[in-house]
């Protein structure tokens, strides 16, 4: 393997290193882990961009002669590859830096992170499947470290997507002899596989419209682990619904499956949005951030245009900013934390506005049945707008720490959202745009890129300018955040420090709109749990007599042998 | 290019026009809703100053409502039409909205104004679903008949949604900054867009100041009668079914 | 002359099994283990098998017959109530034993096999239905030198061995009680 | 650690055992040089056959140097060896009449250690399983009618279930049984043997419509103890129980592998059986403690990676053997794929309940525990080079 290539592989390699050193250091010091853990992550960040900056952003393919768990090891490093790290890395880097942290929890976090890098470049869908078993095997050993409840429904949810993801890779195996993202026939993706690629990608980033475990992970007492586990399976998700469209050579092979992704990106989106605002405590109003954006992220991915594709990734990397954020702006209070909230549910000019925006704009140019479920995100915007402003009359979770949470933390993922905000035209056009070429490759007789810079970037300018619509993200909203700062260090020279609003607190304020529906899910899980055997019927099915049949004379056996020995010879 | 932005959002259409079209809109909103004589109105826009920007998050507001501000199809910005966005405008505005009246927040009030917030933006994007566009002046400029329908009764939908929207029932809410990007947006939107001229740029303030007014009319008639949000959702309704069919038909 | 000597042998063979089946005794059991293994020998033998595999055969289940006289309640207990089951049992495996191998009677292999698979179906009952420790013992030496009967070389080698190997285990009831 | 430190006068039938044994350990050395020795007599063993005998021996040393036992540690080491010469002479007999002779001695040998339930009880399941495997055999040679050969193939089927006590051929589980005596010796340790070496002894001579319901009825009664173990071990009220039905569900995918007759399928199979003989016994053993309550039931770091390796996820032993069964079962039928996923899922339910009933351990049983998780994470990452080692 050339030098240039190993080194794009040092980021899980960091990671895993500094797991073991912090595992290791135990002992001797204690509390060696988290610093060591964090200080990898942001080593492997900017190991990344210099290694993929420097070296000529070409993608490339690394096997290992030796096959794992009987499949053949390709790690596929491509400008998705990229991006899908950086989106998994800076909160993963932010949290291990910012959340409290023993150094063993420290350790499996930082190998939980490497091994969800490992999942993200994974260079086949088996080998992904592979991957995000292992990861999140690792994760519910990170949540179980930290408290024994409350994981059932994430162990749940991630076993499901790697089974399908297994199956979805047995499907392509034995259809086209391969589950090598490049080497797949593109008449090979037909609707079952492409379903099975998406279901999984639904479980795992939880993209449902009801309460999934992404929202469950923030029902836990103690924040790290759940939020953590947000941070770093959510866009592992995303990783085979995004590749399936380079399987698919930019596209997915039913027009239906690609409305039925947009619908349920809608969906989704809203169910976050009302959830949000109906939320009980400020903990599951955040715990709704992620699902919000990741809807939005669904219906861009969904709409399956070179745009959708843009705004789908874009939403992804608010998605990974909203992972950072949230959980750092929990149970702390003042100016930094109500604006981290506005950012967490699309204020501009911050990432997450950013790639929101470009979905709906993606939505609206895609035709007018995708444009109403644009209106429908639309609307789950607005919603959510209501639940943030609701959210500074919630109560305040007791926090689960000794000492109140940081509020150096929340002020670095802010300052990383708003950034990403505000440089959303460098994003797209470094990050997103060439990771969304990766799966949309140049089609037609002239050979075009499907997706160019030139449709999406203003020509000479510093802005985002699709057909529908501009953003001069850079020019109007780096001066906002500018202006918005001065501004608030005069007023606070003129007016001198005033106190945070205080949280109201015990009960919170109702719902803004009724919630009809919202236990309907939990009803239907507790009918099915408390389905039992009518006590008539009992006699007739009693799995213990089987056991019994063996005691005395086996005539149980003698006749079932009888019965099938009947059966074969009809 | 910086300096021209820095211009629309300080100046025009930013902050500058934001507070201008503000402090006449306070003022007369003041006389119309309050009644406490010409005197106790002009001294409004300055109430809003001392008491409305103590912490810095009461910043954000204008400071929403001057990026707001710089989307509208206002003659002569320095901000080039390509770059302007109806759902910035909107999202914008409406944060700002919430923000300015959140001090006086109750759950009531709140849900008539969220109600108030999603037939707005409704209204302002079933015409862009329809036209495909989101740029203000291109909307603003839509003549086709077939669309006409669904372009008058979203315009009629999005102004009967102002006095929620700009909460003229709640004297203790800080508004002033609200009004040119709320109802300007409604200009930019639904009336043809007037040319870089001077005499354009009097025309849309005119219709601003016009629609501000109407909006203050609204208020005066339906006062703090209940009948007054229940309407909009039907609306709503409506405005989304001629969007339907609009579409279909186009 | 064959035909006549592996009949012949499969017919003592069910008898035998029959004996063993309706032992409720030592004696009994032993009694129809040799006569089983007598018969199985003797049709085994007339249809071809290797001759060293046959005395393979008859050694086992001798062994068998005597080390089971080891253990067990005294005396010959033969046709002792609760019989009859057996007795009809032995009949009804006779006659499943001609519908399923009865083409092969025809052959000396087929008439051995065919009382080899009396045997076999006997025995597994005996196995089968037993309470007590010895009976089944003997049941199995007797299922045991059935399985072979019904293969080759290896089979016949394999059946005795184990007849003769389960005769080895001591089939006091005391032995599971204190163990 | 639970551990009589028994003498060797006052164990009932010490010598006996010791010579059983002694005999098991020279079979299992003769068998296994057979290869390497001069005398052309002595039956060979196929690779895989050779690979579960060895991996039978590493889980024996294992369990007898490291795990909590209520027996003395030599008592279980002279069963185990027994028992390893009754696996290798299992497996090295080509004749299924032979197989099924042999079955009945070990049937009745191990019946006759100490155990809960009566001697002849322990004895009748495996019987049972000779008499279905030998009359098989023998209806399958028969040159009558057509129906004949095909409940021959059927019964050889059966047979195999029930030596390995699967559905419908249950035993009843006593907790208090030692585990030599118990479920274990047959579900965990005889039946993977005849797994391994009847099919391939019994396919060649089945006729086309007799293999076709051989395979149908392995593949039918996998389902169904899939089906019985999922559901089991999530439902039941014993933890016994429901390691029991864990078991299961490992022999219902290595019967759906083993009957499709597939390449995929087979060597699916044959990882489940390395897993269930290295993997599921070992850590059977070391939950017996908690299981009989004598040890607190504990879900430590260890117990929660054990609960990943027990749901069959990735990087441990069950994710390649889910792949290569899931590739048989699309390869010749994709419904049939939909059944067995869903249990897959389902498997995941009652795996943190079965790592929570381990306990906890310190000291050397916790690197047994360890080195378990090692064999585990072996047959999960390098397959490949456990298929090579079984010729798969």
């Amino acid at each position: 393997m050339p030098p240039a290539t190993a080194l794009l592989l040092l980021p899980p390699a960091l990671l895993a290193l500094a797991a073991g050193a912090g595992w290791c250091l135990r002992p001797v010091a204690p509390h060696a882990g988290r610093p060591v853990t964090a200080a990898a992550a942001w080593l492997a960040i900017a190991a990344l961009l210099g290694t993929w900056f420097g070296g000529g952003r070409a993608a490339q393919d690394l096997s290992a002669p030796l096959p794992v768990a009987g499949l053949p090891l390709v790690l596929r490093v491509d400008a998705l590859t990229v991006f899908l790290w950086l989106a998994v890395l800076t909160p993963a880097a932010l949290l291990l830096t910012f959340q409290r942290r023993t150094a063993s929890r420290a350790a499996v976090a930082a190998l939980a992170a490497a091994a969800a890098l490992a999942t993200l470049a994974a260079g086949s869908v088996a080998m992904t499947a592979f991957g995000l078993a292992t990861t999140a095997g690792l994760v519910l050993v990170l949540l179980r470290q930290e408290e024994l409840a409350g994981s059932g429904a994430y162990w749940a949810a991630l076993s499901g997507a790697w089974l399908l993801l297994a199956w979805t890779a047995v499907v392509l195996q034995v259809t086209s002899g391969t589950s090598a993202y490049g080497a797949i026939p593109v008449t090979a993706l037909q609707l079952p596989p492409a379903v099975l690629l998406a279901a999984a990608a639904v479980l795992a980033s939880g993209l449902l419209p009801w309460r999934t475990w992404v929202s469950e992970a923030w029902s836990r007492r103690c924040l790290e682990a759940g939020t953590f586990a947000v941070a770093l399976l959510v866009p592992v998700g995303f990783s085979p619904l995004v590749r399936t469209y380079a399987v698919g050579a930019g596209q997915l092979p039913s027009q239906q499956l690609n409305v039925a992704l947009v619908a349920l990106g809608a969906f989704v989106s809203l169910g976050a949005a009302l959830r949000a605002q109906s939320a009980p405590s400020r903990r599951a109003f955040l715990a709704e951030a992620v699902p919000l954006g990741g809807g939005m992220a669904l219906l861009g991915l969904g709409l399956g245009t070179p745009l959708g594709i843009v705004a789908g990734l874009a939403c992804v990397a608010g998605l990974g900013a909203a992972a950072g954020l949230a959980p750092l702006s929990a149970d702390a209070r003042g100016p930094l934390v109500a604006a981290g909230v506005a950012v967490l549910v699309g204020v501009p000019p911050a990432a997450v506005f950013g790639g929101w925006l470009l979905a709906e704009q993606a939505a609206l140019e895609t035709g007018t049945a995708a444009g109403f479920a644009g209106l429908a995100a639309a609307v789950a915007w607005v919603v959510a707008l209501a639940a943030a402003v609701r959210w500074a009359r919630l109560p305040v979770t007791a926090p689960d720490t000794e000492a109140a949470p940081s509020p150096r933390g929340a002020a670095a993922a802010l300052a990383v959202a708003l950034a990403a905000g505000v440089g959303l035209t460098a994003v797209l056009a470094l990050l997103v745009i060439p990771a969304a070429a990766e799966v949309m490759p140049p089609t037609g007789r002239l050979a075009r890129p499907a997706v160019s810079a030139a449709e999406i970037l203003g020509a000479g300018t510093l802005s985002v300018s699709t057909a529908s619509g501009g953003w001069a993200s850079a020019l109007l909203g780096g001066p906002l955040v500018a202006i918005g700062l001065v501004g608030a260090v005069v007023l606070r020279a003129i007016r001198g420090r005033t106190e945070a609003a205080a949280a109201i607190a015990g009960t919170a304020p109702e719902p803004l709109l009724p919630m009809p529906v919202t236990s309907a899910p939990g009803r239907v899980v507790e009918r099915i749990r408390a389905v039992r055997l009518p006590d008539q019927y009992r006699s007739l099915f009693r799995p213990a007599l089987l056991e019994r049949a063996g005691s005395g004379p086996p005539w149980f056996w003698v006749l079932v042998t009888a019965a099938l020995a009947f059966v074969v010879t009809r | 290019m910086l300096p021209l932005h820095l211009l629309a959002l300080l100046v025009y259409p930013g902050l500058g026009l934001v507070l201008a079209v503000g402090a006449l809109a306070e003022i007369g909103a003041a006389l119309a809703l309050t009644g406490d004589g010409f005197g106790a109105a002009v001294q409004a826009p300055a109430t809003w100053l001392r008491q409305a920007l103590r912490r810095p998050v009461d910043l954000v507001p204008p400071l929403l409502a001057m990026l707001a501000a710089t989307q509208l199809a206002a003659p002569l910005s320095p901000v080039p039409p390509v770059e302007r966005n109806l759902i910035v405008a909107a999202v914008a505005a409406l944060a700002a909205a919430w923000l300015a009246g959140a001090s006086a927040w109750t759950a009531g009030q709140a849900r008539t104004t969220l109600l108030a917030h999603v037939c707005w933006i409704l209204a302002l994007l079933a015409p862009a679903v329809v036209s495909e566009s989101l740029r203000p002046q291109a909307l603003g400029a839509v003549v086709v008949p077939a669309a006409l329908p669904l372009k008058i009764a979203a315009g009629l939908l999005a102004v009967l949604c102002l006095p929620a929207l700009l909460r003229l029932g709640e004297p203790e809410c800080a508004r002033l900054p609200l009004w040119l990007p709320i109802c300007g947006l409604l200009v930019s939107l639904f009336l043809p867009p007037a040319g870089d001229d001077a005499l354009g740029l009097l025309g849309f303030l005119v219709a601003t100041l016009v629609t501000a007014a109407a909006a203050i009319a609204l208020a005066l008639l339906v006062g703090r009668g209940a009948l007054y949000p229940r309407l909009l959702a039907p609306l709503a309704i409506a405005v989304l079914a001629m969007a339907v069919v609009t579409s279909v038909l186009t | 002359m064959s035909e006549a000597a592996a009949v012949a042998g499969a017919v003592i063979a069910w008898f035998g099994a029959t004996l063993l089946a309706v032992a409720d005794a030592r004696r009994g059991q032993s009694l129809g283990l040799l006569v089983l293994t007598a018969g199985l020998t003797l049709a085994t033998g007339a249809a071809g098998q290797p001759p060293l595999a046959v005395a393979a055969l008859a050694l086992g289940g001798a062994a068998a017959a005597g080390l089971r006289l080891r253990a067990g309640r005294p005396g010959w207990g033969l046709f002792a109530p609760g019989s009859t089951s057996y007795l009809v049992g032995a009949i009804i495996v006779v006659i499943g034993a001609v519908l399923v191998a009865g083409s092969g009677l025809g052959s000396p292999a087929g008439a051995a096999r065919l009382g080899a698979l009396a045997v076999t179906a006997l025995a597994a009952g005996r196995v089968l239905t037993v309470g007590q420790r010895w009976a089944a013992l003997g049941g199995a030496s007797a299922l045991a030198l059935g399985l072979g009967a019904l293969g080759g070389a290896t089979a016949l080698l394999a059946g005795a061995v184990v007849a003769a190997g389960l005769g080895a285990i001591d089939g006091d009831e005391a032995v599971e009680a204190g163990g | 650690m639970i551990s009589a430190r028994a003498p060797l006068g006052r164990i009932p039938g010490a010598p006996a055992l010791l010579g059983v044994g002694g005999v098991g350990a020279v079979l299992a050395v003769l068998i296994l040089a057979a290869p390497l020795l001069p005398v052309a007599a002595l039956p060979h063993l196929t690779p895989a056959a050779r690979a579960l005998l060895l991996a039978s021996a590493a889980a024996l040393a294992l369990t007898t140097v490291l795990a909590p036992h209520r027996v003395a540690r030599w008592e279980l080491l002279a069963t185990g060896l027994g028992a390893l010469g009754g696996q290798a002479v299992l497996m090295a007999l080509t004749d299924p009449l032979a197989i099924a002779a042999v079955l009945l001695l070990i049937a009745f040998g191990f019946a006759a250690r100490t155990g809960a339930r009566p001697f002849v009880e322990r004895a009748r399941g495996p019987a049972f399983a000779a008499l279905l495997i030998g009359l098989g055999w023998a209806f399958v040679q028969l040159q009558g009618a057509a129906w004949v050969g095909r409940v021959g193939a059927l019964a050889l089927a059966l047979g195999l279930a029930c030596a390995a006590g699967l559905v419908p051929y249950l035993a009843a589980v006593d907790a208090e049984e030692p585990a030599s005596s118990s479920f274990v010796a047959w579900t965990g340790f005889f039946g993977p043997a005849l797994a391994i070496s009847l099919p391939g002894r019994v396919l060649p001579a089945l006729p086309a419509g007799d293999g076709a319901v051989f395979g149908a009825t392995l593949v039918g009664l996998g389902l169904v103890n899939l089906a019985w173990g999922t559901i089991g071990a999530w439902r039941t009220a014993s933890d016994v129980e429901a390691w029991r039905c864990s078991f299961l569900v490992d022999w219902g995918l290595a019967l759906v592998g083993i009957g499709l007759f597939l390449p995929d399928g087979l060597a699916g199979s044959y990882l489940a059986l390395l897993g269930i003989v290295l993997v599921r016994v070992p850590l059977y053993l070391w939950a017996r403690p908690a299981l009989l309550g004598r040890q607190p039931a504990r879900l430590n770091a260890l117990n929660v990676l054990l609960a990943v390796l027990l749901a069959g996820a990735a990087p441990f032993a069950g994710f390649p053997v889910r792949l290569l069964v899931l590739s048989a079962a699309t390869q010749t039928a994709w419904p049939l794929a939909i059944p067995l996923v869903a249990a897959m899922l389902l498997g995941i339910v009652y795996s943190v309940r079965l790592a929570r009933a381990l306990g906890s351990h310190h000291g050397w049983a916790a690197v047994g525990l360890w080195i378990t998780l090692g064999f585990g994470l072996l047959l999960g990452v390098a397959p490949s080079a456990l298929r090579a080692l079984g010729g798969m």
